[in-house]
């Protein structure tokens, strides 16, 4: 008997669910107004800032392979999707950004993967001259061993006035023979840092079937909308 | 408001006594996995101290509005809105920066210190005083992770301040031993976090085991100690 | 399949989220100082990070992206998770009791879990389908919950070694996690294949 | 009297005694090192035992134990030579002791020294400095090298240039970086058929040295300072995957004889899994440890980013030792048909 | 920012309608960690710790009111196991700890007034009205209730030292210092 | 022949049996005093039944078995009683403990012995005739004799083993025994066997021990006995009991079961020479066979009283210049003796005098490299290291994971031990640090549910003296009630409750047992008969708590009874015969319920 009555008594102090639920529902949505309102002051403030420094970012990597004088029209609207190829090393569509001087063709940068680096996908950006001789390459994305495969990025490359990576620079599938697409090692005309022969195999490797892919297709990607 | 004696007491806690980082062993994710450079390190604290201040002010000035079943929803609510707003603003202004913090500016919100930090001292709190709580506990984050940072980058490549040109352009990094110096490669991988870490922490119970046993002593000299305050 | 497989194991092994993508770092140091927690936090966190996951897939690719709302992804994201957790809490306190006592003080400190939080962000930055996150989900749970594990039975035998003073405690756990990340570096590259 | 308790006869044993066996096991595959690679390993191994000695004496000193005790016990040497013998004979002096003065100080006494250390010290000594170093520590001088061992010396030291010329990949590098090669440009049989590379029966050279660790760690079994279970267990896993993939695809994946002889193999089955401080004490446990270090070293070595598997395989396991053995006790007296 | 707010605005009514609801619907009583404190309390009902029994103290304990350290008859170890199963720090005992004993009624000086009877807590005196009264020394917790109650001053509460039946082996190291 | 079986693990010591065997068992003279403990077996303390200043006769019993597990304890010689006081014990704590110290008169004279003829006896008559002979486990465990002889009920007596191992380095007691006095020990195997009725008697003797098997096999062979001398692998420890079993049998005893448990027992040599003594000569035992050897000058068996001062007792022997202490029982499980004045008792097999060259000052203990010798060589297949890491770390739960009360103390695993660490010790530190535990944890439950009782108590007598108030009330309310409304029944029905309500809370609401089984009782009474109300209420609350008291200690008891060990049970046996004789056990709730005025 007491223990009921205790219990009435707090069943009265103590609302029921549905109370409780609409009550807490009803302080949630408050603060939820309160800072998503907040958040979306922010990002509408900055959303401008936010769309500049991505297309900015895009732009810095592309100006690394192909110089900013080259070209006069907006790069990133100029684009074209290029399907997954092996030729590329991809597998799946990736956009290629078209350089142009007024009217002429002057350049394509778009992206390639080599597949077999020592410790996986090797992404690159690479631009192409319109003559089919290769303008700039960076790697975007790599995996390779800290401290030995990874002097493929300039920022890691002892080398400074030279960076490994520029060495494509003025090739062209067109005027580099077969053979010469290799390390110094195996007969080819690249360098390579011994005890990490891997992974420029690798990049040599895809930089040269990108090339044979825009050698290929060159007209039709300048072309198309 | 808040007088000297608390003031004092609340940067000793957040500095040394209830270090996050080397006492509370939390926050440990961004501890470890940022600080492959001291300006990693303290960018991240930054951003961080700027959430902990504004997340505890408004927790402890909203603090009787909110009801006990759900103030932590409540709490996360406002630490992740304010962290989303920081990350905008990183995202806005230092965008190379931001790409190499990665998830990590967003998972402040999940940094256990923001909320133990809400929950532990915000929530019971006045604001000002949860403001420089939350300051406080913020620096001392900050000179553990600009530590770390600093020691996996010297002996992780000999250099100090790398990645300062993703902040300030004009800049660049200090090079402090030869440049033939091979690097121990393992103090910038997750290993040489955690080893030095765990240096780190043994270090300070060497210091506090070191002023442990000499505190006996000042009755001995109190003018000394009086004339060195 | 093998694509899924890869994906699972690699998550577990080769990209460990505590040893490798160094998430979950502190309930990983607090809660490995016994076997049986261990074991109670390893179960909570499977449960709550695999449910997360696909939660958060859901709301990202049904109410997040039609709207544009992107940048709601960590407020949304954490907001949902903390519900879970508290949710999953009362419901086991109230159905299983023996469960409660099992799991019941390790599901709060899930919400401050980076993990959870770190895993769906890392599926929205990875492009996964929902079968993909959802693997990547349960793999990590499953890569925190063995090295919480394996780490707890290290801490318990080495609780009693000799170990000089002032490395007694944290300090030594943290060389301990260190070497663990230093032998989790021979999985690097074995997941290359996938 | 000056004992105190039972029992009040002991046997002749000691911790010494162990390790002296274990170092004079050593010395047949230290022989045939020296036959084929040359008598530089010599110096290496007296760089690494001095380091080896030193740091030891330095942390007893630091934790205030018995300096003599302890010193005269032989294990620093034992994890001394041990890294000598895992890293390549050329290395520069300072990375041979970095790695021994990181197995001493952090693998091993930061646990309390001997006996303590959850993890193998020279196994520990070799990952971090091949995540360090990966240069240094996988380029190996080609059998027959005909440099003098006074130059060989001075390449030690960092007096001489190191000669891209002297040294090269191991077999197992080789391998392994000849799977990656273009599409089946170079086969493995192709590779084997190879006399530089192939000898009789496994990598060149490496026969001897690593038949020399079998004759060792056969002295070890027979005088009954090791079981059979870990290494009988090793070479089991690292066969039988060996095995299975090589009769998958004899063209792309090598023989189980030239993975058993190649490498670390035998030197981690005999000596490195035999570990009896780091490693599985219940003899179910040795069977499980033994075979996944021996499974995850062949997957490593094959699939993995590094030359060799065995020190990571022997470390993460190290790493599940103790739940092993908490699962693997063995029934006790009387309780047998229970479990 | 609209769709933004009005989506968050459904997701925090649908939560905390949720939350709210459920936090009714599963309410449970009591906690189950009072009893693993109390389990750990030396049962010595002796209030020194300033609570009226061991209970009362493991519920303060519970509730955060509070410290660890406050149980003397627990003893050091006592603090350790609470330290441990709570995750706070080890604090040095509030008290110093004592030598254990037990009481001891001086049967020659008893009245039999009955006061130790009703002072002790675990019934360990027995004994009428009047008469002499004995003390059970199995029973007895040695918690010293029973001395300030009696008015002639009959209790002692002599230690118990050691002898063959609570002998126990010594830790066998003797720890290694540097020799030489 | 007997096939037998093997046991995994042991060591082969140097046995160092030779110098001991070659002079026949002589009889130690009369010593000047003598320091009989009372407490020299397994369960309770005897009580003492002397006082200073009386005389004694030899084999008088000066001490009464205190409870069924328990053994009296006697005069060894005839003379005086010169204090009961407490002594020095042969015990390695070097503690005291009371003693009956006896100065001789040298006249040996024995009291009255009257022998028993034990075939025409019922056995338990025979069982209290060892009991009140003072006949105990010589074989090291001195647990009552009288204890062991009953067999299990549910399964049958399969085998009888008699140990004559004696597999210990140095000791030649039971070898000589044998030999000398084969007939009366196949004779008092014959009472075992009689007692026990076992299918078989398998007499064990390590094959070191020509001899001795030759000449039990003799009196096996005259007696017209069927039992079966085997000898067996030297090996120690061969002589364990559960080793014996096991080579003899091929059955494991575990530890948490009794040997009687798998149709087993086994009984040491001297205990069946002994218990032949005691019946059919009417001896208790006030003596025993000791060897005296180690650094003497003579080395030799002695039959010496129990209560010889060691320091008379080792003069027979010689001791040589070096000697520097001496040993009780075998240098592999024995202990040092704590002082020159501590008694020879029952369970003294053996005193080894040590020599610095005999028992080379131990080297530095190392650090444990886990090389699993120590596991090779344990014969209970334990992992001593697992152990000794968990108990150097002062981690006892993980101790008890692995058995630790497994462990029969035998030494092998320090024997082999390369980093000499004293293992045993380490484990029967852990083991005394466990026990200590358990007792205070007992303890405090026992003092948890006496101090709920008190307060469940108070309670209610606060209830009960609200209640009187409140039916007072109540009767007059009711009487004004009937007087006012003579015609209305409705209001007193429901008049009661207030009246009854206090019942509940009497009943206090911190205990669920009560909780839910008085209200009940209330329920019923508290409307029919409200003056039986009170009375009622009580008695179902005592009867409540006397339940609860019941369930609570069925509870318990098995949780901490689980995984004892023989000797843990010992100690509970006899803890547990001390309350039942104080008749404290049944105490709790009612006797104070009760004798509270
Ligand atoms: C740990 C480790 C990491 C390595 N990482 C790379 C790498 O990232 N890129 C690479 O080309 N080679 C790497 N190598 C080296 C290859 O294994 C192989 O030795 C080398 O590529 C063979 O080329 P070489 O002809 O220059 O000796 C690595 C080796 C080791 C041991
Ligand atoms: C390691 C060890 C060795 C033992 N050796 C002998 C022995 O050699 N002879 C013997 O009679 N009892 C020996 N015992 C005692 C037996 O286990 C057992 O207690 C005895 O045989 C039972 O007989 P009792 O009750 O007549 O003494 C030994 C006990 C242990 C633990
Ligand atoms: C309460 C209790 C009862 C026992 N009852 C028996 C029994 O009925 N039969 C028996 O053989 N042993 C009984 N034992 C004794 C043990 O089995 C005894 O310790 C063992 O036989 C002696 O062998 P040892 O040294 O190996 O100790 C009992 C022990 C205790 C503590
Ligand atoms: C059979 C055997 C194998 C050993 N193997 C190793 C080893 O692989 N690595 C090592 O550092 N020490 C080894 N030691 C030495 C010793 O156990 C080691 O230094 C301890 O790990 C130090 O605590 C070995 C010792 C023995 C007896
Ligand atoms: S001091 Fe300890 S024993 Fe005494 S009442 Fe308090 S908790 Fe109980
Ligand atoms: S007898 Fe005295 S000291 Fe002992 S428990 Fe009772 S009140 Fe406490
Ligand atoms: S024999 Fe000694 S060193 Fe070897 S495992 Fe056993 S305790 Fe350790
Ligand atoms: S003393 Fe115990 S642990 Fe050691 S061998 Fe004997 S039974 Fe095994
Ligand atoms: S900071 Fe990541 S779990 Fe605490």
């Amino acid at each position: 008997m007491t223990t009921g009555a205790a219990k009435s008594a707090s069943k009265k102090r103590e609302p029921t669910a549905a109370t409780m639920a609409v009550r807490t529902a009803a302080i949630l949505f408050v603060f939820v107004i309160i800072f998503t309102g907040l958040l979306s002051g922010a990002y509408l403030w900055t959303k401008p800032a936010l769309e500049a420094s991505a297309a900015e970012e895009k732009m810095k990597l592309i100006n690394e392979v192909l110089p900013r004088s080259a070209y006069d029209n907006n790069l990133l609207k100029d684009t074209v999707t290029l399907p997954a190829s092996p030729l590329l090393g991809t597998d799946e569509a990736t956009t290629a950004y078209r350089a142009r001087k007024g009217a002429d063709p002057v350049a394509l940068v778009f992206e390639a993967v080599a597949t077999d680096g020592y410790a996986g996908k090797i992404r690159l950006i690479i631009a192409v001259n319109a003559d089919g001789t290769i303008a700039g390459v960076r790697v975007t994305q790599h995996k390779e061993t800290p401290g030995l495969g990874d002097y493929i990025e300039p920022k890691k490359d002892k080398n400074k006035e030279r960076p490994w990576i520029t060495q494509f620079n003025g090739h062209s599938y067109a005027s580099t023979v077969d053979k010469d697409w290799r390390v110094k090692k195996d007969g080819g005309r690249f360098d390579f840092i011994a005890g990490a022969t891997v992974t420029p195999r690798a990049v040599i490797k895809a930089v040269r079937k990108a090339t044979k892919y825009v050698a290929e297709n060159q007209t039709q990607l300048y072309a198309s909308q | 408001m808040i007088n000297r004696e608390e003031f004092r007491s609340i940067a000793h806690n957040g500095i040394w006594k209830q270090n996050t980082s080397l006492i509370q062993i939390l926050g440990l994710c961004p501890l470890l996995a940022v600080t492959t450079n001291m300006v990693n390190g303290v960018m991240l604290s930054l951003a961080t101290i700027i959430v902990m201040a504004l997340s505890n002010v408004a927790v402890a000035s909203l603090r009787n509005f909110i009801p006990h079943e759900i103030r932590i929803p409540v709490f996360i609510l406002i630490v992740a809105a304010l962290v989303t707003v920081v990350d905008l603003l990183f995202n806005a202004n230092l965008h190379e920066l931001y790409l190499v913090l990665g998830i990590f500016i967003p998972l402040i919100v999940t940094n256990c210190i923001v909320l133990a930090r809400v929950e532990a001292f915000a929530a019971k709190n006045p604001p000002l005083h949860a403001t420089f709580d939350g300051i406080f506990m913020g620096i001392g984050m900050l000179w553990t992770l600009a530590v770390l940072g600093g020691l996996r980058e010297f002996i992780g490549g000999g250099t100090l301040f790398s990645g300062i040109d993703l902040v300030f352009p004009g800049l660049s990094p200090l090079q402090l031993l030869p440049a033939d110096y091979p690097g121990l490669l393992l103090a910038i991988l997750p290993p040489g976090a955690f080893i030095l870490l765990g240096c780190m922490i043994a270090w300070k119970n060497w210091v506090e085991a070191r002023a442990a046993q000499r505190q006996p002593r000042p009755p001995i000299e109190p003018l000394a100690a009086d004339g060195t305050n | 399949m093998t694509h899924y497989l890869f994906v699972l194991l690699g998550a577990v092994l080769v990209n460990n989220v505590v040893l490798v993508k160094m998430l979950g770092l502190c309930p990983f140091m607090g809660v490995s100082k016994k076997l049986e927690t261990a074991y109670g936090m390893g179960a909570a966190t499977t449960f709550v990070l695999t449910v997360a996951t696909g939660a958060s897939y859901i709301i990202d690719h049904y109410l997040l992206i039609p709207f544009g709302l992107e940048y709601l992804r960590t407020l949304s994201f954490i907001v949902t998770i903390a519900a879970i957790v508290q949710l999953t809490e009362m419901v086991i306190q109230k159905t299983s009791p023996v469960l409660h006592q099992v799991l019941g003080i390790y599901l709060p400190l899930i919400t401050t879990n980076c993990a959870v939080l770190g895993v769906p962000l890392l599926n929205v930055a990875n492009k996964n389908d929902f079968v993909e996150s959802l693997l990547f989900g349960a793999g990590s749970a499953i890569g925190f919950s063995l090295v919480l594990v394996l780490f707890a039975g290290i801490r318990e035998r080495t609780d009693g070694a000799d170990v000089p003073q002032h490395f007694k405690g944290v300090a030594i756990a943290m060389v301990t996690a260190g070497l663990m990340a230093l032998a989790f570096m021979g999985f690097a590259g074995l997941d290359k294949y996938q | 009297m000056e004992f105190t308790t039972s029992p009040y006869l002991l046997k002749n044993a000691s911790v010494q005694r162990v390790m002296l066996q274990v170092l004079a096991a050593l010395l047949p595959g230290i022989a045939a090192y020296v036959w084929v690679f040359g008598s530089i390993i010599l110096l290496q191994l007296v760089i690494a035992t001095v380091t080896a000695l030193l740091a030891e004496a330095a942390m007893l000193k630091l934790r205030e134990k018995p300096l003599g005790l302890f010193l005269s016990d032989g294990s620093a040497i034992v994890t001394a030579w041990l890294i000598a013998l895992t890293f390549p004979p050329l290395s520069p002096w300072w990375l041979i002791v970095t790695g021994t003065l990181f197995a001493i100080v952090i693998a091993k006494h930061l646990y309390g020294g001997l006996g303590q250390n959850p993890f193998n010290p020279a196994m520990v000594a070799f990952a971090a400095c091949i995540v360090s170093f990966p240069a240094l520590m996988s380029q190996w001088p080609a059998v027959g090298l005909q440099v003098s061992v006074a130059d060989q010396a001075r390449v030690v030291f960092g007096l001489l240039p190191r000669l891209d010329a002297i040294s090269g990949a191991t077999p197992l590098d080789t391998l392994k970086t000849a799977l990656k090669l273009d599409e089946g440009s170079i086969s493995v049989t192709q590779l084997l058929a190879d006399q530089t590379v192939y000898g009789f029966f496994a990598g060149r050279g490496w026969e001897w040295v690593t038949g020399g660790y079998l004759l060792g760690g056969l002295f070890l079994l027979w005088r009954g300072l090791i079981s059979w279970h870990a290494p009988t267990a090793f070479i089991a896993g690292l066969s039988l995957f060996s095995g299975a993939l090589w009769l998958y695809n004899p063209a792309q994946f090598a023989n189980p004889m030239f993975h058993l002889f190649s490498g670390g193999a035998m030197l981690g089955a005999w000596f490195i899994v035999t570990d009896p401080v780091s490693g599985c004490t219940t003899m179910k446990g040795k069977l499980i440890f033994g075979f996944a270090a021996g499974a995850l070293a062949y997957l490593i070595r094959v699939f993995g980013g590094y030359p060799d598997g065995v020190a990571f395989a022997v470390l993460l396991m190290n790493i599940c030792v103790p739940i092993i053995d908490h699962y693997t006790q063995p029934a006790i007296f009387g309780m047998k048909d229970r479990s | 920012m609209i769709t933004a707010i009005a989506i968050m605005a459904l997701g925090a009514v649908v939560l905390g309608a949720l939350l709210g609801y459920a936090s009714i619907k599963f309410k449970v009583e009591g906690d189950p960690l009072v009893e693993k404190i109390e389990a750990i309390l030396p049962q010595t009902q002796c209030g020194q710790c300033g609570y009226p029994g061991c209970r009362p103290y493991a519920e303060a304990i519970n509730k955060g009111e509070a410290d660890i350290n406050l149980c003397p008859p627990g003893g050091m170890e006592g603090v350790q196991r609470l330290a441990d199963l709570l995750g706070r720090e080890v604090k040095p005992l509030d008290a110093e700890e004592k030598p254990k004993a037990v009481a001891f009624i001086d049967e020659q000086t008893c009245i039999g007034c009955t006061l130790c009877i009703q002072a002790c807590p675990v019934d360990a005196i027995i004994g009428a009205a009047k008469q002499m009264h004995t003390i059970v020394a199995d029973l007895c917790t040695g918690c010293e209730l029973c001395v300030p109650p009696c008015p002639v001053e009959c209790i002692s509460m002599p230690v118990i030292g050691e002898n063959l039946d609570n002998w126990k082996w010594k830790y066998p190291v003797i720890e290694l210092k540097k020799v030489a | 022949m007997l096939s037998l079986f093997k046991f995994k693990g042991g060591v082969k010591p140097q046995t160092n049996k030779t110098q001991s065997v070659s002079e026949p068992i002589a009889v130690a003279p009369l010593p000047s005093r003598l320091f009989v403990p009372l407490h020299q077996s397994i369960g309770g303390t005897p009580q003492p039944l002397v006082q200073a200043g009386d005389h004694v006769l030899k084999g008088q019993m000066i001490g009464a078995a205190d409870g069924w597990i328990s053994s009296a304890v006697h005069a060894p010689t005839s003379g005086s009683v010169r204090a009961v006081a407490e002594h020095i014990a042969a015990h390695p704590s070097g503690l005291t403990t009371l003693s009956v110290e006896i100065e001789p008169d040298g006249k040996d004279e024995w009291g009255e012995r009257t022998p028993i003829d034990h075939g025409a006896m019922a056995p338990e008559t025979v069982r209290e005739r060892l009991r009140e002979a003072g006949v105990v486990g010589l074989g090291g465990a001195v647990f009552p004799t009288h204890g062991k002889l009953t067999a299990s009920k549910t399964v049958p007596m399969e085998e009888l083993v008699i140990n004559g191992a004696e597999c210990e380095p140095f000791i030649t007691c039971d070898d000589l025994l044998m030999r000398e006095r084969a007939e009366e020990v196949i004779r008092g195997v014959g009472i075992f066997r009689d007692l026990l009725q076992p299918k078989r008697v398998l007499i064990g003797i390590e094959d070191n021990k020509p001899e001795a098997v030759a000449a039990l096999q003799a009196a096996v062979a005259k007696l017209g006995e069927h039992f079966e001398v085997v000898a067996v692998p030297t090996r120690y420890p061969a002589g364990g009991a559960k080793q014996l079993i096991r080579v003899l049998t091929g059955k494991e005893v575990p530890a948490a079961k009794r040997s009687t448990d798998l149709g087993v027992q086994c009984f040491n040599v001297a205990t069946a020479w002994t218990a032949w003594r005691a019946v059919a000569h009417g001896e208790p035992v006030v003596s025993r066979i000791v060897t005296l050897t180690g650094n003497v000058e003579k080395p030799r068996n002695w039959e010496a009283l129990i209560g010889t001062p060691l320091a008379e007792f080792v003069k027979l022997g010689a001791p040589k210049a070096d000697t520097n202490g001496y040993l009780m029982g075998g240098p592999m499980m024995g202990f040092e003796m704590p002082a020159m004045d501590a008694p020879l008792v029952k369970a003294t097999n053996c005193i080894i005098a040590g020599s610095p060259t005999l028992f080379p000052p131990k080297a530095p203990e190392m650090p444990c490299i886990r090389c699993g010798e120590c596991a090779k060589v344990c014969p209970h297949e334990l992992q001593p290291f697992e152990m000794y890491w968990f108990s150097r770390a002062h981690n006892f739960g993980k101790t008890q994971e692995y058995h630790i009360f497994d462990c029969i103390e035998c030494g092998c695993c320090s024997f082999v031990c390369p980093s000499r660490i004293p293992l045993v010790q380490y484990f029967r530190f852990a083991k005394s640090e466990i026990w200590a535990r358990e007792k205070e944890k007992n303890a405090a439950d026992q003092a948890k549910a006496r101090f709920e009782w008190k307060t469940a108590r108070e309670e209610r007598e606060k209830a009960e003296k609200a209640e009187k108030l409140a039916k007072a009330a109540a009767a007059q309310a009711a009487k004004k009630a009937a007087e006012a409304a003579a015609a209305a029944v409705a209001p007193a029905g429901n008049e009661p409750p207030p009246a009854g309500e206090p019942a509940p809370t009497g009943a206090p609401s911190t205990n669920a047992a009560s909780a839910n089984a008085s209200p009940v009782a209330v329920a019923v009474t508290a409307n029919d008969a409200a003056p039986l109300d009170a009375e009622a209420a009580k008695k179902a609350a005592i009867a409540a708590a006397l339940e609860r008291a019941r369930a609570q200690r069925a509870a318990v008891a098995p949780k901490n009874t689980d995984h004892l060990t023989a000797a843990q049970a010992r100690e509970i046996a006899a803890v547990d015969a001390l309350r039942q004789q104080t008749g404290l056990e049944a105490a709790p709730p009612a006797d104070n319920g009760e004798t509270k005025p």
